[in-house]
């Protein structure tokens, strides 16, 4: 068996590993299409004043006359219960969640990432400490966690958020520990030390380059789940601020008028899911390109 | 090397132990150092200040963090958790009431969790890139992509369209006059008592929350089992078997199937704290009347001693879930029996 | 030979990988009669697993057999239906493979996978046997690997054998049917060299015992001659030359094979190298050395009084199988690793803040960290050393050329390296910190033979050119004969032996040495001749126990 | 949608045969009347006298007997007191109790059963009893015989026979024989027991999801009116759909009444169902904090009230009447016809905020309401709408319930507008003015408007110190008008309480008092006859 891995190494020694990825990922239908949604869902979120065709909806706007339309040619998605347009709203809503995603990972993944390093570098207390200190994280329903903590400061996405960002690090960190843990053991670590490389080069330049794939594909992965949580947050009135569209919070108001009024629910519920489809197709092929296992 | 392996356990169980502790401390100041009068809420909202101040000194919540905390776990240790300010009785009796609705519901969604997702996990990954790959794998990343309360409320409105007659809230039909047995588990007190028709009814009650709350693990455990499998099959000792003539099957549904188990376990184990987490969800839509539920409330209303005996009860479930992992694991894997022994 | 049992011919084999094809296999076309011993011989990406695998039927989904046969007992098996090329499997022919630990399921005990091989095999003849029997078969069989005790090693897990038992039961495996070929892929490759000698005697015995035809795939020319009775040398998917054992190891005609059996190192004979005994001052000395790991109360002794003396310019040999502490040693020598006992003194004057010794470590892939450029993984030591901007770019091109490689090859990552390019690599990022002794840990023992004598060239001109000391840890003593200049002995942490190289194997004083050096498989038999003889009993006191 | 809808259909299909089941509840083959109600929030007591809300005091009403009752006129009428009599100076209340009334264990009700239930409610000093505390001493309260209940207030006190409903009466031997040394009031047994003479008895209580009472055959008012309700199953689901669910498949019997306005209508359009719906004593308002920022300026307070669309509140988002000022037109007597209702006009209310001290500036103003109740996030984003036009800037705060709760406890904290719903506790304009306005009611959700008007007070003082029922009602009307003038509350409309009921379901008549209106002995089922 290895002998043939060696072989088709051999054989492919000539293809730059960057082809090889993009051909993998490539050859992925899944990874192609996570990608076009992901990017379609950052380009509606960024151009969403230009594209949404009422874009004022998203303010302090209410139309009585105009609510609970079904989805027709001028609302695509129908409008919800105070005569406001669901596409546009649903649009500006995708900037919400990713603004989630990237408050949420821009915080938590460098610091798992850090202390994933540090622990399964340094070993040790270091390694004590910060193991221990995720086993006790990872015994917390983060749900629980969000909503105690939200709920006992005040109320609002934003605490929620803060509360899961708390949490989440602990899974990158989980993740990177065991990367870091087993490179450390590698020859090359030791070679660098001897060299007389420092701590930080070795953390930051010799092991964290080996965690790239593993926390790219976790990253992508948690995108989605983040979304989601957020979605479940809001279903469970941690919301943002209305009149601020967010998609969460329009499933958790559509739901009173299920199933008269399916539209306001399952439009938002689709944009939701569709952003995390993307998320989670990514995620794969970027797995799948890195050829990493499990 | 080897070693004691009740010491080993002893030690495991100390982790944990420290685990709660941590734990404990973290809730229990959280709870306390934010805003927030807990008397005010126990109270209602038409007490007077001086009811309030008086049901403040009651509760200790003028005494020092330190000295309200250890007083605090030196009754728990008792096994009193304090009085819920919002039902007024003690904590661990509302817990006592709510805990084996949530274990029962729990427990239902994750045998259907597995019993849906290892078989869905080997086909897909048995006809890899066939149809029933793609079609396993949509419906795996369909179960993780939508929101799990989406989910319960589209159950619970197509059963009620559909199905007139299927229960869709509540654990038990109270026409059949069942208070209950000594574990609390419908399922298995009305089998004690004899009550077939008790049984199918809290069968019939479970069936809908339990697949709601098993939706998003199926999807991540099939996922798991797949890749698992996967990376398994490319192993030498395939080889050997395939070499040897041992047939397809018995190599995919006994040799692989047991190894690649461990994976989606131990990610069960890891997951159990979120599955807790949607299981407050589920509850909620459903009317279960479990633990879950009972924390949702407590942390909308700041009642404290329930809010922390609800994270506290969550984790112990959370280190329940991973230690029977860690006995599982050590059944299937004879490697981990001599690592936890070392 | 019309009769054999089995006849490949022109073989074609494409693999597809990332949208491109390409051939591993063309026009191979050999036989095995029955009874005989043939082996295939290659360096790695020759083939010789792959052709093994077309046999087999394994191959990879992104393999295809785009010309030729396979017949065994004159079937063509490439047209077979599925099911009976199954039924061959484990009658007509078995497989032993190369490794002992990966190729059993470690979640199941050794007996389980012996029973189901055993039992599809009786079902697909249509045998109706008892699991009583079939144990009884089975314990049969195990006794005749020499595995004492079948009961206990069929109650075991895989990871409770050690490496010697798992690769007899893999033989046992091949032999649970009296196939009449069995097709071996390495064995004994991943074991310590004293192991694999025993697995080899034992492949010998029972296949003159059963009759049956051998098919090994080895890329060591000692096995080839201890095991085969004909050599097919593959190279890069072709055929280079085949015929009688005694004839491609003598008289080679192809230019590779005359390259290839150059190339090993010799044990005893005229093309022997000796190296110079250094006459120069001590560089580094080392007095009781010990190492116990584990903490209170289950310590475990990893090295126990070691005394080595470096002199400058020399080649410090310290052999031992896996387990025997060598590597301990050499990191309490070179400060990697504190002593539990005894002390280490450098005796020259070394430049402060630079450290004395750098390490060429055995697994270039491990070596080399895989996200980094050659120039960035040279930059470092460097860096340390204050070299910066047009100095740090001078000296590195300064030590491409002194290991032999081209200035381009810095801006390429490992992978995109051959197996001695990287060492090459490794040994130019050890010279750069301009260390005064270089410990080399198994440099070559992932290389293939005809590699490792280009590394161990360079090695060798480098000492010339920069004066350096060498400490070489090893378990190859047929290497270590012709590249170190002394050489010592270890045996569960102790050095049993130590003394120049040439009196070592010309009279080897302990009976671990002189078991240590019968165990190579060498190419001529002139040098077989000339190892020392060994008593079973010998044998026995000093080896790992692999019978049970 | 369909397809959806069938793939649904048939997993759900799969997962009957599965169990193997025609799933038809077995409680349908008995003659047993059984039925649904649902209750927004958990029953957090069980307890008389720690009952504090609406849900409460649905559980409450049905176990427990009071000394008297409300009718749906408002007007405090005889219960388990046959009568009572008031002395001259307004002091000494002395009720003369029925003879015929048993516990639901069978044993006699006694007036000292009653005494001491007062006495109990007074000692635990919880919610019930705040009205109470400073007004009766315990001593004061005794039973001259067994029929007889003395209670001596400590000054005159009008609206008291109002809150008389609330004095409900336990088992004091049953309590007692299961209280403990540090229970000495029984507070636990209590809570997990119906230990009255109500019309219905407790099956089983699970407090985070569900309860169910069943039918007290020898209830004392006995069960004459047609075919009574044998057993409630009241149980928590705060959400719509989950409601809507219930009654797609005719399982619910009462909604409750914090439905989203369309739920009701939908549910009052399947086939079985019916809308109850009628006028109530209170009214939803959005109560402005006279102390903070911006809603200090009475000139803001009138601006806002001049920008709320009236109309689209009263018609489409909360259905109900037009508000006059801070008393409902049901209290007849005492209410102010001319206050007129509010009118929506922002010319008016751009004039009005140029006459505030905050004129020219950019105004923020924090309006919160209670996340769960969707229709006040209608308001919000409606007045949000409109304010944006006379240059106010809304900062929407959805809040949970209990959180508003603690923010009015503190002038500070308390949001500058409020959206809440505020209906009397007991069935006295008394139970708006003072709740509200008064100094001494100060930090409660009821008063949020942080008014502490020392003429407002004295003139609520007045009213209640009164016993001749014209000029306290003449007081009334003066006092609607000093509020009326203030403006610390923007009076949107009077809902109509809707309930979506079961056709089945008869004899719903809305009571003015807590949820008094849910007492099941009220009600009958007959089903109308197609």
């Amino acid at each position: 068996m290895a002998e043939v891995k060696m072989a088709l190494d051999g054989a492919n020694k000539d293809l730059s590993a960057s082809y090889m990825m993009w051909y993998r990922f490539s050859r992925n239908p899944a990874a192609v299409i996570g990608t076009l949604i992901v990017l379609s869902a950052v380009i509606f979120a960024i151009l969403a004043p230009y594209i949404t065709p009422k874009p004022e909806d998203v303010g302090a706007v209410v139309n009585f006359r105009a609510r609970h339309l079904p989805p027709d040619a001028t609302h695509w998605f129908g409008t919800d219960k105070v005569g406001r347009d669901i596409f546009s709203r649903a649009v500006f809503g995708l900037r919400i969640s990713l603004l989630l995603v990237i408050g949420v990972l821009g915080i938590s993944v460098p610091i798992g990432t850090v202390l994933g390093l540090a622990a399964g570098y340094f070993g040790g207390w270091t390694e004590r400490i910060i193991t221990g200190l995720t086993n006790v994280m990872l015994a917390m329903p983060p749900l629980v966690m969000a909503l105690a903590v939200s709920n006992l400061l005040e109320p609002t996405l934003m605490n929620a958020m803060i509360a899961i960002t708390l949490l989440w690090w602990t899974w990158h960190a989980r993740l990177i520990y065991a990367v870091s843990k087993s490179v450390a053991s590698e020859d090359f670590i030791e070679a660098a030390r001897i060299a007389g490389a420092g701590p930080m080069h070795i953390l930051f330049r010799e092991i964290l380059p080996n965690c790239v794939s593993v926390i790219s594909v976790k990253t992508t992965l948690d995108a989605a789940f983040v979304i989601l949580f957020g979605a479940t947050l809001s279903f469970l009135g941690f919301g943002v601020k209305p009149p601020t569209p967010d998609l969460g919070s329009m499933v958790a108001d559509g739901r009173q008028f299920m199933p008269d009024f399916w539209w306001e629910v399952l439009c938002p519920g689709a944009v939701i899911l569709y952003v995390t489809l993307g998320f989670n197709l990514l995620g794969d092929g970027l797995r799948d390109m890195f050829d990493m296992e499990g | 090397m080897q070693q004691n392996p009740f010491l080993a356990i002893l030690t495991r169980l100390g982790t944990f132990v420290l685990v709660m502790v941590v734990l404990s401390i973290m809730i229990f100041v959280l709870a306390r150092v934010v805003p927030g009068d807990p008397a005010r809420m126990a109270l209602g909202p038409t007490a007077t200040p001086e009811q309030v101040s008086a049901l403040r000194t009651e509760m200790g919540l003028d005494d020092s963090l330190p000295v309200q905390y250890v007083s605090y776990m030196g009754r728990a240790l008792q096994g009193d958790l304090g009085m819920s300010l919002l039902s007024q009785r003690p904590v661990t009796a509302d817990l006592g009431q709510t805990v084996p609705a949530t274990v029962e519901l729990v427990l239902v969604a994750v045998i259907i969790m597995f019993a849906v997702a290892i078989p869905l996990g080997v086909m897909t990954a048995h006809f890899r890139d066939r149809w029933v790959d793609h079609v396993g794998r949509l419906f795996s990343l369909v179960g993780v992509t939508i929101p799990s309360f989406l989910f319960a409320i589209s159950l619970q409105l197509l059963a009620a369209r559909y199905f007139g007659d299927w229960p869709i809230i509540g654990r038990m039909d109270h026409g059949l006059g069942f208070a209950g047995g000594p574990t609390g588990l419908m399922l298995v007190d009305s089998l004690l008592a004899g009550r077939i028709d008790v049984f199918v009814s809290a069968l019939q009650h479970l069936a809908l929350p339990a697949v709601a709350l098993s939706m998003a693990g199926i999807g991540q455990i099939t996922r798991i089992t797949r890749s698992a499998m996967l990376e398994n099959r490319r192993k030498d000792h395939v080889l050997t078997l395939q070499s040897f003539g041992v047939p397809e099957r018995v190599i995919i549904f006994r040799y692989l199937l047991k190894l690649s188990s461990i994976a989606p376990l131990t990610i069960m184990g890891l997951e159990f704290a979120s599955l807790i987490g949607n299981a407050f969800v589920i509850e909620m839509v459903f009317s279960w009347g479990g633990f879950a539920s009972y924390g949702l409330n407590a942390i909308l209303q700041k009642d404290l001693n329930a809010v922390t005996a609800v994270v506290l009860v969550s984790g112990l479930f959370f280190i329940v879930a991973n230690l029977i992992v860690d006995v599982l694991i050590a059944i299937i894997d004879p490697r981990m029996r001599r690592k936890e022994a070392r | 030979m019309s009769d054999a049992l089995l006849k490949v011919e022109g073989l074609d084999v494409l693999f597809t990988s990332y949208g491109q094809t390409r051939q591993v296999l063309r026009d191979i076309s050999f036989t095995v009669g029955a009874g005989e011993r043939v082996a295939l011989i290659g360096e790695t990406g020759s083939g010789k697993s792959v052709t093994a695998k077309a046999i087999l039927g394994t191959l990879p989904r992104n393999a295809t057999v785009s010309a030729g046969r396979i017949e065994v007992e004159g079937r063509n098996v490439l047209e077979l239906p599925r099911g009976e090329r199954d039924a061959l499997k484990g009658s007509a022919f078995s497989l032993i493979m190369q490794d002992p630990l990966s190729s059993f399921n470690p979640v199941f005990k050794i007996g389980t996978h012996l029973d189901d091989v055993l039992r599809f095999a009786d079902s697909r003849e249509g045998v109706k046997s008892s699991r009583a029997d079939r144990r009884a078969r089975i314990a049969a069989v195990l006794r005749r690997v020499q595995l004492a005790d079948p009961d206990r090693v069929m109650n075991a897990y895989p990871s409770e054998l050690s490496g010697g038992m798992r690769q007899r039961v893999l033989i046992g495996l091949a032999l649970l049917h009296q196939p009449k070929l069995l097709i071996a892929d390495e064995p004994g490759t991943a074991l310590d060299v004293t192991t694999q000698d025993e697995i080899l005697n034992l492949i010998n015995t029972l296949v003159a015992e059963e009759g049956m035809a051998l098919l090994m795939i080895t890329h060591n020319l000692g096995v080839v001659r201890k095991v085969a009775d004909r050599v097919v040398v593959m190279r890069h998917g072709d055929i280079v030359e085949a015929g009688p054992c005694e004839k491609i190891l003598a008289a080679p005609e192809h230019e590779y094979t005359i390259g290839l059996l150059d190339a090993v190192p010799p044990l005893y004979g005229p093309r022997v190298q000796t190296q110079q005994i250094s006459a120069q001052a001590p560089i580094v000395s080392a007095t009781g050395l010990g190492k116990e790991f584990g903490r209170h109360g289950k310590r475990f002794t990893a090295v126990k009084d070691v005394s080595i003396t470096l002199r400058e310019g020399e080649i410090f040999g310290l052999a031992g199988e896996s387990g025997s502490g060598k590597t301990t040693v050499a990191r309490m020598m070179m400060g990697l690793s504190r002593p539990t006992f005894g002390s280490v003194s450098v005796d020259g004057t070394p430049n402060p803040g630079r450290p004395l010794a750098q390490i060429v470590y055995q697994n270039p892939g491990t070596s080399l960290n895989p996200k980094r450029t050659v120039k960035q993984s040279l930059g470092l030591p460097l860096k340390y050393a204050g070299l910066t901007g047009a100095a740090r770019d001078a000296r590195m091109a300064e030590l491409m050329e002194l290991v032999r490689l081209p200035v381009s090859y810095l801006a390429k990552y490992p992978h995109e390296l051959s197996g001695g390019q990287k060492q090459r690599v490794a040994i130019a990022r050890a010279l750069a910190a301009d260390p005064k002794v270089l410990i080399l840990d198994e440099p070559t023992a992932a290389l293939d033979v005809s590699v490792q004598k280009t590394v161990i060239e360079l090695l060798l001109q480098l000492r010339e050119e920069l004066g350096l000391t060498y400490f070489m840890i090893s378990h190859d003593l047929s290497l270590m004969r012709n590249f170190c200049s002394r050489l010592a002995i270890m045996l569960r942490g102790e050095i049993v032996e130590e003394g120049a190289t040439p009196e070592i194997f010309a009279d080897p004083k302990h009976p671990y040495t002189r078991a240590l050096i019968a165990a190579i498989p060498v190419v001529t038999d002139d040098e077989e001749r000339h190892k020392p003889a060994v008593s079973p009993e010998e044998r026995a006191a000093f080896l790992v126990k692999t019978t049970d | 949608m369909s397809i959806l809808a069938n793939k649904r259909g048939l997993s759900a299909l799969a997962l009957a045969a599965v169990l193997g089941l025609g799933a038809a509840p077995a409680a349908m083959a008995q003659e047993k009347v059984s039925t649904v109600v649902n209750t927004m929030q958990i029953f957090s007591s069980l307890d008389p006298a720690k009952v504090t809300d609406y849900t409460g005091y649905m559980a409450v009403v049905n176990m427990y007997d009071g000394l008297t009752t409300v009718a749906p006129s408002g007007e405090i009428v005889p219960h388990l007191a046959k009568s009572w009599d008031i002395s001259e100076d307004g002091l000494t209340y002395t009720f003369h109790l029925r003879d015929d009334v048993t516990f639901q264990d069978g044993s006699a009700l006694s007036a000292s059963d009653a005494v001491w239930s007062i006495q109990r409610l007074l000692k635990i000093n919880k919610g019930p009893s705040n009205l109470l505390v400073d007004l009766i001493d315990p001593a004061n309260v005794t039973a001259p015989d067994a029929t007889t209940v003395e209670i001596k207030l400590n000054r005159p006190f009008s609206p008291f026979l109002a809150s008389t409903p609330i004095l409900l009466v336990l088992n004091q031997k049953l309590v007692e024989a299961n209280a403990t040394a540090d229970d000495a009031l029984g507070e636990a047994y209590v809570g997990d027991n119906s230990v009255g003479s109500g019309p219905y008895s407790l099956v089983s209580y699970n407090r985070s999801a569900d309860m169910v009472i069943e039918r007290n055959p020898d209830y004392f008012l006995g069960w004459d009116k047609g075919t009574p309700i044998d057993e409630v199953r009241f149980v928590q689901t705060s959400d719509d759909a989950t409601v809507r669910a219930l009654a797609e498949k005719g399982e619910l019997g009462l909604s409750s009444h914090g439905l989203g306005n369309d739920t009701f209508e939908s549910i009052g359009n399947m086939p079985g169902y019916k809308l109850l719906q009628t006028r109530t004593a209170g009214g939803f308002q959005i109560k402005l904090n006279t102390k903070v920022y911006p809603t200090d300026d009475v000139h803001v307070r009138r601006a806002i009230a001049y920008a709320t669309d009236y109309e689209t509140i009263q018609e489409i988002i909360y259905p109900g009447v037009p508000m006059h000022g801070p008393l409902s037109d049901t209290f007849e007597t005492a209410f102010n016809t001319e206050i007129p209702t509010g009118v929506y006009d922002l010319e008016k209310a751009k004039e009005e905020l140029a006459l505030s001290k905050y004129a020219g500036e950019d105004i923020t103003l924090v309006n919160s309401y209670v996340a769960s109740l969707a229709f006040e996030q209608e308001v919000a984003l409606l007045m949000q709408a409109n304010l944006a036009q006379i240059g106010i800037t809304l900062d929407i705060r959805p809040e949970p319930w209990n959180r508003i709760v603690e923010l009015a406890s503190n002038p500070d904290t308390t949001p500058a507008s409020t959206q809440v719903n505020v209906s009397p506790s007991y069935p006295s304009p008394d139970a708006m003015f003072f709740n509200q306005y008064h100094s001494k009611a100060s930090g409660t959700w009821w008063s949020m408007e942080w008014l502490q008007d020392p003429e407002i007070d004295a003139l609520i003082d007045q009213s209640r110190a009164q016993t001749d029922p014209a000029e306290i009602n003449a007081t009334y009307k003066e006092l609607q008008q000093s509020i009326y003038d203030l403006q610390p509350a923007v009076w949107a409309v009077a809902p109509m309480r809707r309930y979506a009921a079961n056709a089945c379901l008869q004899g719903y008549e809305f009571r003015p008092m807590q949820s008094w209106d849910l007492n099941f002995w009220h009600f009958t089922w007959e089903c109308p006859s197609n």
